[in-house]
């Protein structure tokens, strides 16, 4: 092993190099400031944004991680279910809806954002139907719950995925057990199965959140400017006002915040991550 | 152990895609006994457990327990309880909270539950236990961390499938003799399964010899070995030295070209038998007490005596002495009438098969239902 | 497990529901014209897309699969070798690196290709460091080549994962077996650990050559107006033309395209999907 | 079998995290033999041949192959092959490919592989089975699949680490019978590893008794049977009876309060020693004959044998035999004066654990490195 072990070192480092390098771009920016004696470091960037006396950003990061929180809570009450189902389907049933599942998750996000927006627009089919049937059509794009919804179907996949795997390669003994020992199957299901499922809870909410928290496209298309989330911010900056500086250190905060969700939910998981 | 019986098997089959893997099968278990289910992989042995355990219904037939009928009571609703062969231990509970967990499904309050924890964990040996946790412990605690949680539910029935199977050698034989005690001293019954003879015949009340989903014969550790009814059961339990015979007349057999005086009679004049002999039941004797002579061909060291193959004419037999014999040396066998069991002519099908892996194969296919 | 399953059915439905209608949509929309006389059934916007006298539009598809080949190719290069390294170190390290390739995932895509582009500008990073050494500047954004680095750095993640869930499953005895019998560390890794992680290699094709296909951002961003993208067409069709039905037709036809790939894909990969 | 050694060990120690396993081991091999190293689990044995392969390098000593020295040379440039315990087997080859894989490597022209392969299937009894796919077959085939890939490279020495572990009891017998043939038909050395003293006495030319990282006895299966060094030796290999005694004077020894002519000398007068003495050598016979007598406490069948329990004032003596005995009842035993093993006061240490499965756990951890 050894040889081959060296042979795949060089590629390794230049692709750990080709990943790190924008995140340290990052830092860097996000700690210095171009001045007319050439770079200079500087914490300014941060204190603009944790300015108590104007806490318009602050009040942005905070109503990024409520809309993450509702997206997430949202894609664990349907995505459960889902791969709990999915998991107790026969095989051949089993591989036929993951596939579905697993379909769209090709598709380019935004591509599936923009036809689920055909979906809620004003004269979309929703309100279409609505109106058939005789009922007021609903102000549905624009909302804070669109946005809610495009999160969820965009980050449900991440949610099923791992939870779905967990599950069929649980134990059955551990189920006969439970139920074996006087437990009925709602007992099993909350001593047992939830209990054994846990990691993959952990890792979905891991891998539906931080994205939440971080989309742009979706609260743009889908919420307009009805709430601007975080990841707005820093597309802005990077790409309208052109200031590197205080954009980057905006991803630097969130990706510290992002880092301390996952380690507070990594404690709780052990050893097992899922991903 | 009483003479009533606690679970009765009626007619009892179950096929899976179309494979029957146990055809009708009636057994009777008294209140008390520790009864063994005994046979290959694939024999069905692991079918039945689940079936009285519940989480199998059969095609057909009853099951009954205490005189009710249970047949479609899901295994929550029974009261028997399983040690499942890979223990099954919930690994995110400590030994306290796995053992305790039937107790608190029952919502037993909580000073009872201490009480009967440490009362079961007293009982398996492992005291002071109570803390750790069971993915920490090595094979034997947990095994018996698995029958103290089966245990504490106070069941009526202990099923086993195979509990020592992933035990080393030596610890599978301290783990026998310890099941036995807790049996005798929970005082309840219990139904084991395994493929180990040896196993089943030191622990057990009663032997349950099974083969291709049929029972083959129940009987007490003793008959099954002395008395088997077939040459599958006297080749399974313990090795034989099997030879195509003519009853001559009662108490006249004759095999491999010579007569013997024996105990058996009532079957026709010159029926076609077969006669199965322990390998122990001969005796190295001098020439002229001897009624077997043949040429010793190999001579192996078994610990307690050696086994020893011996040709006479065409048919090599084999012989367990404590005493060595020299390769090459004529040798001379005495054989007791009463040693000379004779049974019908048996159907091939029944024996144990020349490949015994193509029964491991249907085996290791049972285990995934 | 009766109850418990009955209780997740009609939420699995829901999740199952929500997902799949706006596929349907899009198929709808394919098929479909908003004519005088209502919504008409027509095959007009594939024939559009099949216009053999005029294949522009197969151009730009051919294009698509060229530069996602490209970028598949590339991701294999570095993210098997790296999978590789990171599999092979000690559980500590492994941590702490699979860490670091994972983290600018959680970070938005498109954030993260706005460092990216930082450092490619004409006035960024690399061409900086290139003149500080007194060489020419290099038109890095804007070429295809720029569109192939975004997409190898987007998906590399997506490469190495089932790579390294794979390696590090890998039964060690197998490797030992090889050794056993004559095999040098290389043919060991040729004749073993390849084979064995065949599946994941097939898998992290998958993963990148799907949204290397259908991604429009990073072209739009780092390859400008030199290669259109077949992303391009389609998110172009909804947003700029609002000619749905002829964008639903190509994202149909991706669709479609996609599939063929994975289920050749999966031919080879037989029982073991690693996703 | 030869008497030159085709392999040395010379003061091989290695240490895990700082844990010893094997604390300066030497060991000659010769060439041809079968010779199994047996132990309890943990006992540094897989260790032992897994240095013997290369998968492992010692931390001191020298590794000798035919004379030269082997230590530090990767398991690809060493002639010898290993069975490994779970097979090993490329999932991904068809059993002809899986055997024909060390051949291809040495680029042998494809007609002497195919002839090669098939003379190594004939030899594990496999002929025919060339097309299958290995996960397709039984637990036992897969081990044969395992032994011809093995052997087709013609290696000086097969390795094998409890290979059969996996299987069915009866199964593990019949390969056993069938790995001897093997060998002596390849006419090579098998380095056979287990835990099971059974398969060790009845397939070995030479055991090895290990425990702790050491060696503690090397023998012919009689001579660890029949005189055991000490007691964790004679109590690994089989049962025993184990008591504290007083050598008297040369020939007699006293033990439970007794004294009992013996055929051992040498010890000084009134020296505390180890009695040892197994269960088959108490001979069940008449109170005028017998030197020993006590009371029944239980009586288990055992299939050729009754292991039976006698109360003697304190001891409680095992003793098999093939009589009954009724529990209750008083017995009177017979014990040759050659039957009574004498040793030096063991140290504890060495025993056999009381609690085997701490030695368990340690074994697990070995498992892993």
């Amino acid at each position: 092993m050894r040889g081959a072990r060296k042979a795949a070192y060089p590629y390794a480092v230049y692709a750990f190099t080709f990943f790190t390098a924008p995140l340290l771009l990052i830092l860097f920016y996000s700690l210095t400031r171009r001045g007319p004696g050439g770079v200079a470091f500087t914490l300014d960037h941060f204190a603009r944004f944790f300015d108590f006396s104007n806490p318009q950003y602050m009040k942005v990061l905070w109503n990024s991680f409520r809309i993450a929180f509702y997206a997430t809570a949202l894609c664990l009450l349907l995505g459960f279910p889902a791969a709990y189902v999915l998991a107790n389907l026969r095989p051949r049933w089993r591989n036929f809806f993951s596939m579905l599942f697993i379909l769209p998750m090709w598709m380019n996000f935004l591509l599936r954002t923009y036809a689920w927006m055909a979906l809620l627009e004003t004269n979309g089919i929703v309100n279409t139907l609505l109106q058939k049937i005789g009922l007021p059509a609903l102000q549905l794009m624009y909302t804070e719950r669109a946005v809610v919804l495009g999160m969820v179907y965009n980050f449900l996949p991440f949610m099923i995925l791992p939870i779905y795997n967990m599950l069929i390669k649980l134990d059955n003994s551990l189920l006969e057990a439970a139920d074996d020992l006087g437990a009925a199957p709602w007992q099993t299901f909350v001593r047992v199965t939830l209990p054994l499922t846990r990691p993959a809870i952990f890792s979905g909410i891991n891998m539906v959140f931080m994205p939440s928290v971080t989309t742009f496209v979706i609260s743009r298309l889908l919420g307009g400017t009805s709430t601007p989330l975080i990841g707005d911010l820093i597309e802005k900056q990077f790409k309208l006002v052109d200031d590197k500086g205080f954009g980057s250190a905006m991803a630097v905060i969130i990706m510290v915040f992002i880092l301390a969700f996952v380690a507070l939910n990594g404690r709780n998981e052990g050893e097992e991550m899922v991903f | 152990m009483t003479n009533s019986n606690i679970i009765e098997l009626v007619n009892i089959s179950k096929s899976f895609d179309g494979d029957l893997v146990l055809g009708s099968v009636n057994l009777s278990i008294r209140d008390g006994e520790f009864i063994t289910l005994l046979g290959p992989s694939g024999c069905g042995k692991t079918t039945m457990l689940r079936i009285i355990g519940g989480f199998l219904f059969p095609d057909t037939g009853r099951v009954m327990f205490d005189g009710k009928d249970i047949t479609r009571l899901p295994p929550y609703q029974r009261q028997l309880n399983t040690v499942f062969q890979k223990y099954a231990l919930f690994p995110f509970l400590n030994v306290y909270e796995n053992v305790a967990f039937g107790l608190r499904i029952k919502k037993m309050p909580e000073e009872k539950i201490r009480a009967r924890v440490s009362e079961m964990l007293e009982l398996v040996n492992l005291p002071g236990f109570e803390k750790r946790g069971v993915t920490a412990l090595s094979g034997g605690q947990q095994q018996r961390v698995a029958i103290a949680r089966a245990l504490a539910a106070d069941p009526d029935v202990l099923l086993l499938d195979e509990p020592l199977g992933a035990l080393d050698l030596k610890l599978r034989k301290a783990m026998q003799i310890e099941l036995k005690r807790i049996q005798q001293q929970a005082d309840i019954t219990f139904v084991y399964v395994t493929h180990d003879q040896e196993e089943a015949l030191t622990m057990s009340d009663t032997v349950v010899v099974m083969n291709k989903g049929n029972i083959q014969q129940i009987g007490t550790p003793e008959s099954v070995y002395n008395e088997p009814i077939n040459a599958f059961v006297a080749d399974f339990i313990g090795e034989s030295n099997q030879l195509e015979g003519i009853m001559r007349e009662d108490y006249l057999v004759e095999f491999n070209g010579r007569r013997y005086r024996c105990v058996d009679r009532g079957f026709a004049k010159n029926e076609p038998i077969e006669v199965v002999i322990r390998p122990e039941d001969l005796t190295i004797c001098p020439p002229e007490q001897g009624n077997i002579s043949g040429i010793v061909q190999t001579c192996v060291f078994m610990g307690q005596n050696y086994a020893i193959e011996v040709l006479q004419d065409d048919y090599l037999w084999t012989v367990h002495s404590i005493y060595h014999a020299a390769p090459g040396s004529p040798i001379h066998l005495y054989l007791e009438p009463d040693a000379i069991h004779i049974m019908k002519e048996f159907d091939n099908d029944d024996a144990y098969p020349d490949d015994p892996e193509e029964e491991l194969l249907a085996g290791a296919e049972e285990e995934e239902l």
